[in-house]
């Protein structure tokens, strides 16, 4: 356990080594040439007022230009809302069977 | 000194945070502590993004009538990218905590150590 | 100049509480410092320049401080059944 | 946190705060267009009413929405974001396409108008599915 827990360390260092490192290629922080500000992103604060009458431009990224992302990340939303109502009841009902709740049983039958 | 700052110090300050979570998710015993963990390593991947979309010069991504052209505003992609990212954060969160909860029902207890000495009883 | 100084301070703030927040001993007193990281996120976040994702943390804060400690009330109520 | 708790000034003080916390979420959701705002903050906004009054009041708090409510109008907001992006697609145009409408109106305005309605649908989405998590985590055990 206690070398299992080393190597774990381990792994863990190399990894923060490798993203120290590969900060080096990252952009440098308020740059406005680069790559993640100057291809789509100039198209959207350029043409958001004119084509979607919204002034702030998150929404008219969020909603507008990139709907149907957002549409999946409700579904998802919905989804996971569904999943803790579900497990929390389920494990009620299959609680109260295992203890042969005789009641709960002939209402459920 | 400036430059220090501007460079990559942001960087490294942000990846130090991001290492936290994993940190926590394998060292942490208590499985409350290991799902902070991870919600800090999710404020940390937005905190990255949005260090990504800065641009000197820029204001808030909101139009301001007269203030015409990209290189007055900041990057808003990586903005509305990562406002769906937090709701869903909040979602899986109450998924794990009631998987949370069933473990507690079920094994009676939530330190790792402990928990799987029961389950391999 | 200011900003990213002040962006410093906050990151150097959030790790505090992180680790405080992780190295707690008492679970109430870890939800608590995560909600004090969750603010601290809020502030850094304005300080990035994006108010969006700022007010949003700011109120997905508040829910998932209380998620954690309603279900943190729930599995001490049934640790000591 | 199923029964009430809490003195008359914890009351007097709830019931002050929570009508203008509904208001601000419904101002959200209305200028999410213009401002810092939109449907997943009025969502959360809205919900953090209901929750609030389900902690101080108990199960019988005025502003409640049941477990089985929230998960059906969690449903609806979804389908409503749905609808309008078929909505669209019937009148000719692209999923989610908002500038095809047949009635006689300015570009901005039909872009206006379906943009509100999925921030509606997020709004009903985002509000019901943390009613929904909450009801289920604060639920009674029948041991």
């Amino acid at each position: 356990m206690k070398a299992l827990r080393m190597g774990a360390l381990f792994v863990l260092l190399l990894m923060a080594e490798v993203m120290f490192i590969s900060a080096g290629a990252l952009p440098q922080l308020y740059d406005p040439q680069s790559a993640a500000a100057t291809h789509v992103a100039d198209r959207y604060i350029a043409d958001a007022v004119e084509e979607t009458g919204s002034p702030n431009f998150v929404t008219a990224v969020l909603a507008d230009y990139r709907g149907y992302d957002t549409l999946g990340e409700t579904t998802v939303i919905f989804t996971a809302g569904l999943a803790t109502v579900l497990l929390l009841r389920v494990s009620k009902g299959s609680a109260s069977k295992r203890e042969g709740d005789s009641a709960a049983e002939e209402e459920q039958v | 000194m400036k430059e220090f700052f501007a460079e990559y110090f942001v960087y490294w300050l942000i990846f130090i945070l991001f290492m936290l979570g994993p940190y926590g998710i394998i060292f942490k015993k208590n499985l409350v502590k290991k799902l902070m963990a991870m919600n800090i390593m999710q404020v940390a991947v937005i905190l990255f993004f949005l260090a990504l979309g800065q641009k000197a010069g820029g204001t808030i991504p909101i139009n301001v009538p007269g203030l015409v052209g990209a290189v007055n505003y900041i990057n808003p992609l990586p903005h509305a990218l990562m406002l769906t990212a937090i709701v869903v954060s909040l979602a899986t969160l109450g998924v794990s905590l009631s998987l949370l909860l069933l473990i507690q029902k079920h094994y009676g207890v939530l330190e790792e150590d402990e928990l799987l000495r029961r389950m391999n009883q | 100049m200011l900003g990213i100084f002040l962006l410093v301070f906050l990151l150097f703030l959030m790790m505090t509480t992180g680790i405080s927040a992780l190295f707690a001993r008492d679970l109430l007193a870890s939800i608590i410092m995560f909600s004090a990281f969750s603010f601290l996120a809020v502030l850094t976040s304005l300080t990035l320049g994006s108010p969006d994702v700022a007010f949003t943390e700011a109120v997905i804060g508040v829910v998932s401080t209380t998620f954690f400690v309603v279900a943190l009330e729930r599995m001490k109520r049934g640790s000591s059944k | 946190m199923n029964e009430r708790f809490g003195t008359v000034v914890l009351d007097t003080a709830f019931r002050f705060v929570i009508p203008f916390v509904m208001l601000y979420g419904v101002y959200v959701l209305i200028n999410g267009e213009s401002s810092p705002g939109g449907g997943f903050q009025a969502g959360a906004l809205l919900a953090i009413a209901v929750v609030l009054s389900r902690l101080v009041q108990g199960e019988k708090a005025v502003f409640n929405i049941s477990g089985n409510t929230a998960l059906i109008l969690a449903g609806i907001g979804t389908f409503l974001y749905g609808f309008v992006g078929v909505l669209t697609l019937c009148w000719g145009g692209n999923f989610l396409e908002y500038g095809i409408s047949p009635w006689a109106m300015l570009a901005a305005e039909k872009h206006a108008l379906g943009i509100l309605g999925i921030e509606i649908g997020v709004t009903l989405c985002v509000m019901a599915t943390i009613i929904a998590i909450f009801d289920a985590l604060t639920r009674k055990e029948e041991v």
